[in-house]
C-alpha cells in the first residue's frame, strides 16, 4: 500500500466510504438492469473504486474531471448525488440530465464533473481543452482526465498528450488499465508492457501504478499535481487494476476464465483498504461496518427515491439543446492595420 | 421456407463470402471470437481463421484505413464500424479518402470495400449510439449507401455489396437484427433497387430501413379507415433509384416520405426536392416529411419513443396530405 | 466609407473581440506569426500575446477539442480549421461532442465557441482543400451555422457568433477573403438573419456565400432582358430565417436554389423540401436547384469552372422557371 | 555517409540520376507555378531527395509507397513518367490523374504507388491497410509510408503504427523530419528530440538516421525490409533532413532565418552524393555531368511537351467517380449453424 502521509483519520474513513459507495451503488445498478428498470446496459465500475476515488481525493470542486462510459465511479467519488444519478439511469426527470443523457452521459459542473461520454477517447481532447482555459486563466486548478486502455490506441489520446506536452498544462491523465477493451486484452490491442511507457511519446512522465491501492493513487496524484502547479505540465498515469464485471451486465465474457477473474477478486481493493485501515490505521472493524450500513442505506433510499420520481414528459424532449441567452460583451472599438502578412 | 433473422442472415451472407473468394477479410472491433458488438460475425473466425477474421484495437481511423489501403491493392475488406456513429472517429478515411481516392486517381484505383454498421434508436443507448446518419454520406460522391430493411434483402443486398468494386456503406438497423423472415439457404443477389412494399392507389410512402415496418403498420391501419396507401422502401439509397418514387406519385400524386434520421437536412430533403422537380404537376397536395425533431436522441424511454416517427405521425400525415388536396378540390 | 477586404475585416472583428473579453483566445495551426493558411489572424499574437494566440501542431481533433473543454469551463474559444475539408480528421468532436453535450447533459452546460474555417472551389486546390461542406452541419441539431458573403457581413456576424452561448462553425469562403466592401470601423453585430439583396418580382433566388455574388451577376444580366429577380442571402444557415424565404415566394411564385454545395442532399434540398411544404400553392413552376455535380472538385481549370455554378447556368434556371408557368398558363 | 554494401556503380549512378531528376523536376515546376501555369501551390521536394531515393531503391514495382502533398520526390523514385506528372500539375488530360487531382493526388499503381493525400496524415492508415492486404496474401512484397514531423502529431499515426505493430505488417514508416509543418518548427509542436523514441509506443524499433544519406536510408530500408520478410513486423526510421524550400512556392518564411536555410544548403543531399560518389567510388565528374545534362534535357522535354498537351475537355467531368463493373464472384453455398453467440 501506498505511503498514507498526511491523511487523517477522518480522510482515510472517507476515501473508505466512497469506494463503498461506488460498489453498492453499482451493485444497485446491476439489479435495476436486471429489473430492466434501466433502460440499456450499465457498465459497472466495480473492482476500479480505488483508482477514482484515490485520485478525486486529491480534487477540489474547482478542478475538473472528465470521464468515460464507465463513469458512475468517478462521478461519485467526485460528489455526485446518487438520487439524481439512479434517476439519470432509469431515464426520470429529476435525474442528473432530465433523462436525456442516461448512464454514459452525466455531467455535473458544481462537482466539476464534465462528464461522462459514450466514445471512447471522446473525453480525452474536452479535458485538454479545459486544461487550456485554466492554463490561460492561469489557475492553480487542475484536470484529471480519466480513459481506459482501450482509449489510449485511439488517435485521440494522441494528439491531446502531446498537446498538453507542449504547453504544459496543468492535467493528469489516468489511464486505468482494466486489461479489457470489452472483449479484447489490452495486451492483443498493443505491443507494449507498460500503457505509461506511451509518455516518452510526449516527453511527459509516466508511471504505472496499483490502481487498487487506494493510497497510492491518492499520492501519485498529488505528485503529478505539484508537477501542474509548477507549470511542468501532464502526467500520465497508469492504474493497473481490472475490470472484474463484464463489460456491461449481460455480458457472455467468453474472451475470459473464472480463474483469471478470481486472481483479481483476491485484490479487490475495498477489501484491501479494510485491511490496511485496520491493520496500519488500527481502525477498528465496527467503524468500517457503520460505514458499510450507513452507504446501504444511502444507496437503498437514493433508488427508491429515483424509481418513484416522473419521467419526462414529451413535451421536455425539444428543451435544452441550444442556449438562448447570448453573452453579455460590450463590443470595444479595434482598428487593426491591416498589413495582411 | 425457414425464417431467420436478420442477424443470420448477415451472418449467412459472411459466410458465403469467406467461403467463395480468398481477397474477402473483416476487420473490427471485438468481432472475432465475441462476435461483435453487432453479433453478426459469430463463428466466422472459427470457421475462417483469425488472418482473415481480424479484431483490432479502439482506432477507428485505422479500421476504415485498412479497408481503404488492401482494397486499393486488390483485396476485399469487410470493415465492421460497431455503432454509425463512429464515423465521428474515422471521418476521413470516408469523406476524404474512400469517397474521392478513385475520382481524384483519374480513374486508376478501385476500392471493393464495404463498411457495415448499424444505426437507429429505441434501445435506451443515447445521443453517441443511435443516430441515422446516412445523410451525411448520401451527400458525398463517391460512396454507395444500403439500408436493407430486413433479413432477405440483407442477405442479397450484402452479397451484391461485396462484389461491387466501390466502397459501400450497408447500414444495419439495430431493431432489426432480431425480425425474422423467409430467407432462402442458397446465395442470391439483389441489385441496387428500391421495392414496392406494398401497393396503393391513393398515397405514396417512401421510405427505408427500420422505419418500413412503420409505414406498413400505418398502411394497415389506414386500409381500415378505405385509405389505400403504396409503400416503396428505397433500400439502396444511393444509387437512388427516383424512377420506381416518381412512377408511384404518378399514379398517387400524394407523397409522404418517412424516416429515422433528423428532418431537417436529412435524406428525405434531397427525396422532396427530387419528387417536387420530376413530379411537380402531378402532386395534389404538398410533400410531407416525417423525420426525428431536431435534437439529439434523448435516452429515457419517454423521450425516445416520442423521437422515433411513430405509426400515428405517418397515419396523420397520409390523411394530412388527401385532406389538403381534398379541400382544394371542393 | 473606408472598403476593407472580407479578410481584413475578420482580422478586425478578431481584434475587437481580443481586447473586450480576456476569455476569449484562438488556436489552430500557424495561426500566430505565420498569420494563418486563412490569414486573417495576422497581428493578433503581437497584440495580444502567444497565450491567448496558439500555434497547434497538425492535430484537429485535439484543437477542437480545446474549443469544446475550454468553452466548458467558461472561455470563450475560437478554433481555426485551415479548411473545413478537415472536418475528416476533426469530426467526433463536433458530431458527437460540440454539437450533443449541452442536450445531453440536460442543458446543464454550455458550449460557447466558434469554429472559423474556410469553404470553396475556384483556386485549383483540388479534391481536399475544396469541398462546401455545410449540409453535414446543418443535418447535426446542436451547431450554428454562418456563411457570410461579404466583408460586412463577416465582421457583423463574427462578433454576433463569438458572444452565442452555442458552438458555432463560422464558414469563410475561400474566394471571398479579397472582395472589398464598406465597414464601419467600430464594432457592430448583425444578428441571425438573412437579408433581401435585390428585391424583384418575377423570380426569388435563395443562395447564401460565394454564389451571392454569382446570383447578383445573374440578376443583373437578366434584367436587360426584362426579367425582375429577386436575391436572398441566407447568411446564416442554422437558425435558419424561413420567413423572409417564404415571404418572397410569396410575391414571386418562383423559386431557384443556388449553392456551391454538392446538389445532391446538398442544404438546397432542405430549403426546396420547406418551401414547397410552406407554399406549395404558390409556386407557379418546380422549385429549381443548382449545385455542384455529383463528384469530387476537380483540379484542372477547365473542370473546375465546368464544376463551380456559373452566371450562365442560374440566368438559364430562372429563364426555364418562368417558361415552366408560362407554357402552363398559356 | 552510409556503407555503399553491395551497391553497384550502375545502381550508385541511378540513384545520383533519380535525385537530380527531383531536384530538377522540382525547379522546372517552381517555374511553371512562377508563370501560373499550375493552378495551386506546388510543394516542392527540395533537400529531401536522398529520403525517396535511397528508400525506394529497395523497391519493386510491387511494392507499395504512399505519400504525402510534397509528393513529387516519392513518386518519381518510385519511377512515374514525368511528362504525365507536368500534365497533372497543369491539369491536363495526360496527366496521371487525367487533370482531375492536381499535384496533390498522384497515384499510380504501376509503379506501386498507392497515391500522394492531400490531408496531413491521411495516407497513413492507408499504407497501414495495404500492408494488411500483403499480409493476409503472404507476399513477400513490403510498403513504405512516407510522412512529415508534422503528420506524427496526427491520430491516424498513433492509430496505424499500433495496428501494423501488433499484427506485425510487412510495412516501414518513414518520418522525413524537415524541422518544419508549414511554419511550425518541429520542436514546437513535440517535445521530444527524437521522433523516431514514438516508436516505442507501439513496441517497434525506432531509427534516426541521416535523411540526406541516400546510401544510409537505403541500408536502413535494408534492414526494415529484412524484418518485414522475417515477419517482424514494423519499423519507424526517422529521417533527419531539411525542407530547404518554402512550404510551397511563395511562402514568406516569416519564420525562420537565412542563415538556418544555409546551414542545411550545405548539407545538400545532392552535393554530398556528389562528393562521395567521386571520392570513394572513384566515379568522374564527367559521368556526373552527363547524368544531369540527360536529365536536365528530359525534364525540360517532358515538362514542354506537356504543356502542348490539352485540358480536359468539360464532358469528361462525370467520369471517373464510380467504377461500374462488378467482381466476378459466383457464391458458394455455405448454411452457417446459427447458434448466434
Ligand atoms: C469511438 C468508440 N469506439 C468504440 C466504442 C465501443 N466501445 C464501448 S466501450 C469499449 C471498450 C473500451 O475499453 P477501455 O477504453 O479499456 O475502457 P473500459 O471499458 O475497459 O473501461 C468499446 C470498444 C465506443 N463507444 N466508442
Ligand atoms: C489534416 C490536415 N491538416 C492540416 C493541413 C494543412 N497542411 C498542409 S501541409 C502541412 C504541414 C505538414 O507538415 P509535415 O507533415 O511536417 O510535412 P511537410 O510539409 O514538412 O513535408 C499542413 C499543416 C492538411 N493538409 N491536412
Ligand atoms: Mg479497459
Ligand atoms: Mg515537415
Amino acid at each position: 500500500m501506498g505511503q498514507k502521509k498526511n491523511l487523517s483519520e477522518e480522510q482515510l474513513l472517507d476515501m473508505y466510504r466512497k469506494m463503498v459507495r461506488i460498489r453498492l451503488f453499482e451493485e444497485e445498478a446491476i439489479e435495476l438492469a436486471k429489473a430492466g428498470k434501466t433502460r440499456a446496459v450499465v457498465h459497472t465500475y466495480v473492482g476500479q473504486e480505488a483508482t477514482a476515488v484515490g485520485a478525486c481525493f486529491q480534487l477540489s470542486n474547482k478542478d475538473y474531471i472528465t470521464s468515460t462510459h464507465r463513469g458512475h465511479g468517478h462521478c461519485i467519488a467526485k460528489g455526485a448525488d446518487l438520487r439524481r444519478m439512479f434517476a439519470e439511469l432509469m431515464g426520470k426527470e429529476t435525474g442528473y440530465c432530465k433523462g436525456k443523457g442516461g448512464s454514459m452521459h452525466i455531467a455535473d459542473l458544481d462537482t466539476g464533473n464534465l462528464g461522462a461520454n459514450g466514445i471512447v477517447g471522446g473525453g480525452i481532447p474536452i479535458a485538454t481543452g479545459a486544461a487550456v482555459g485554466l492554463s490561460i486563466r492561469k489557475s492553480k486548478n487542475v484536470v484529471v482526465c480519466f480513459f481506459g486502455d482501450g482509449a489510449s490506441n485511439q488517435g485521440s489520446f494522441h494528439e491531446s498528450l502531446n498537446l498538453a506536452s507542449i504547453w504544459k498544462l496543468p492535467i493528469v491523465y489516468i489511464c486505468e488499465n482494466n486489461k479489457y477493451g470489452i472483449s479484447t486484452h489490452f495486451s492483443q490491442a498493443m505491443n507494449i508492457e507498460h500503457i505509461s511507457d506511451r509518455a516518452k511519446s510526449y516527453g511527459i512522465p509516466g508511471h504505472t501504478i496499483d490502481g487498487n491501492d487506494v493510497v497510492q493513487i491518492y499520492d501519485a496524484l498529488g505528485e503529478a499535481i505539484e508537477r501542474c502547479h509548477a507549470g511542468e505540465g501532464p502526467t500520465l498515469i497508469e492504474a493497473d487494476t481490472y475490470r472484474v464485471s463484464g463489460h456491461y451486465f449481460g455480458d457472455n465474457e467468453n474472451y475470459r476464465t473464472r480463474e483469471e477473474v478470481n486472481v483479481w477478486r483476491q485484490k479487490d481493493p475495498i477489501t484491501r483498504f479494510e485491511a490496511y485501515l485496520k491493520q496500519q490505521c488500527s481502525i477498528s472493524q465496527e467503524a468500517l461496518s457503520s460505514i458499510l450500513v450507513e452507504e446501504k442505506e444511502l444507496v437503498i433510499t437514493s433508488s427508491q427515491t429515483a424509481e418513484k420520481d416522473s419521467e419526462p414528459k414529451a413535451s421536455e424532449m425539444m428543451n435544452d439543446l441550444y442556449a438562448t441567452q447570448f453573452a453579455d460583451i460590450t463590443w470595444k472599438p479595434f482598428v487593426s492595420t491591416h498589413k495582411e502578412r | 421456407m425457414r425464417k431467420i433473422t436478420m442477424r443470420q442472415a448477415i451472418n449467412e451472407a459472411l459466410h458465403i463470402a469467406f467461403s467463395s473468394d480468398d481477397t474477402i477479410f473483416i476487420v473490427g472491433e471485438d468481432i472475432a471470437k465475441y462476435g461483435g458488438q453487432l453479433r453478426c460475425s459469430y463463428d466466422l473466425v472459427n470457421n475462417f481463421g483469425s488472418e482473415r477474421v481480424r479484431d483490432t484495437p479502439i482506432s477507428e481511423m485505422a479500421i476504415v484505413g485498412v479497408g481503404n489501403g488492401a482494397s486499393m491493392i486488390g483485396m476485399r475488406p469487410i470493415v465492421e464500424l460497431s455503432y454509425i456513429d463512429f464515423l465521428g472517429t474515422s471521418f476521413d478515411q470516408v469523406l476524404n479518402q474512400a469517397a474521392k481516392m478513385r475520382y481524384m486517381y483519374g480513374g486508376r484505383v478501385n476500392l471493393p470495400f464495404v463498411i457495415r454498421t448499424q444505426c437507429g434508436a429505441g434501445l435506451g443507448n443515447g445521443a453517441q449510439h443511435s443516430q441515422s446518419l446516412e445523410a451525411l454520406l448520401c451527400h458525398i460522391p463517391g460512396i454507395r449507401v444500403v439500408m436493407p430493411s430486413n433479413a432477405y434483402d440483407a442477405k442479397g443486398l450484402l452479397l451484391h455489396a461485396i462484389r461491387d468494386n466501390n466502397p459501400v456503406v450497408f447500414i444495419e438497423h439495430k431493431a432489426l437484427y432480431k425480425k425474422k423472415c423467409e430467407v432462402p439457404e442458397e446465395p442470391y443477389e439483389l441489385e441496387y433497387s428500391a421495392v414496392v412494399k406494398r401497393p396503393g392507389k391513393d398515397v405514396t410512402i417512401v421510405t427505408y430501413s427500420a422505419m418500413v415496418h412503420t409505414a406498413l403498420a400505418a398502411a394497415d391501419q389506414l386500409t381500415t379507415e378505405g385509405i389505400d396507401v403504396e409503400v416503396i422502401d428505397l433500400r439502396v439509397l444511393e444509387p437512388l433509384d427516383i424512377n420506381t418514387i416518381i412512377a408511384s406519385i404518378q399514379k398517387t400524386s400524394h407523397a409522404v416520405i418517412l424516416h429515422e434520421a433528423w428532418k431537417k437536412g436529412g435524406f428525405g430533403a434531397e427525396l422532396a426536392a427530387q419528387i417536387q422537380a420530376e413530379a411537380f404537376d402531378r402532386l395534389s397536395s404538398p410533400i410531407i416529411r416525417i423525420g426525428a425533431p431536431n435534437v439529439p436522441v434523448p435516452y429515457s424511454a419517454a423521450l425516445e419513443s416520442a423521437y422515433i416517427p411513430s405509426i400515428e405521425r405517418v397515419v396523420s400525415a397520409v390523411k394530412e396530405s388527401l385532406e389538403y388536396s381534398a379541400k382544394k378540390n371542393s
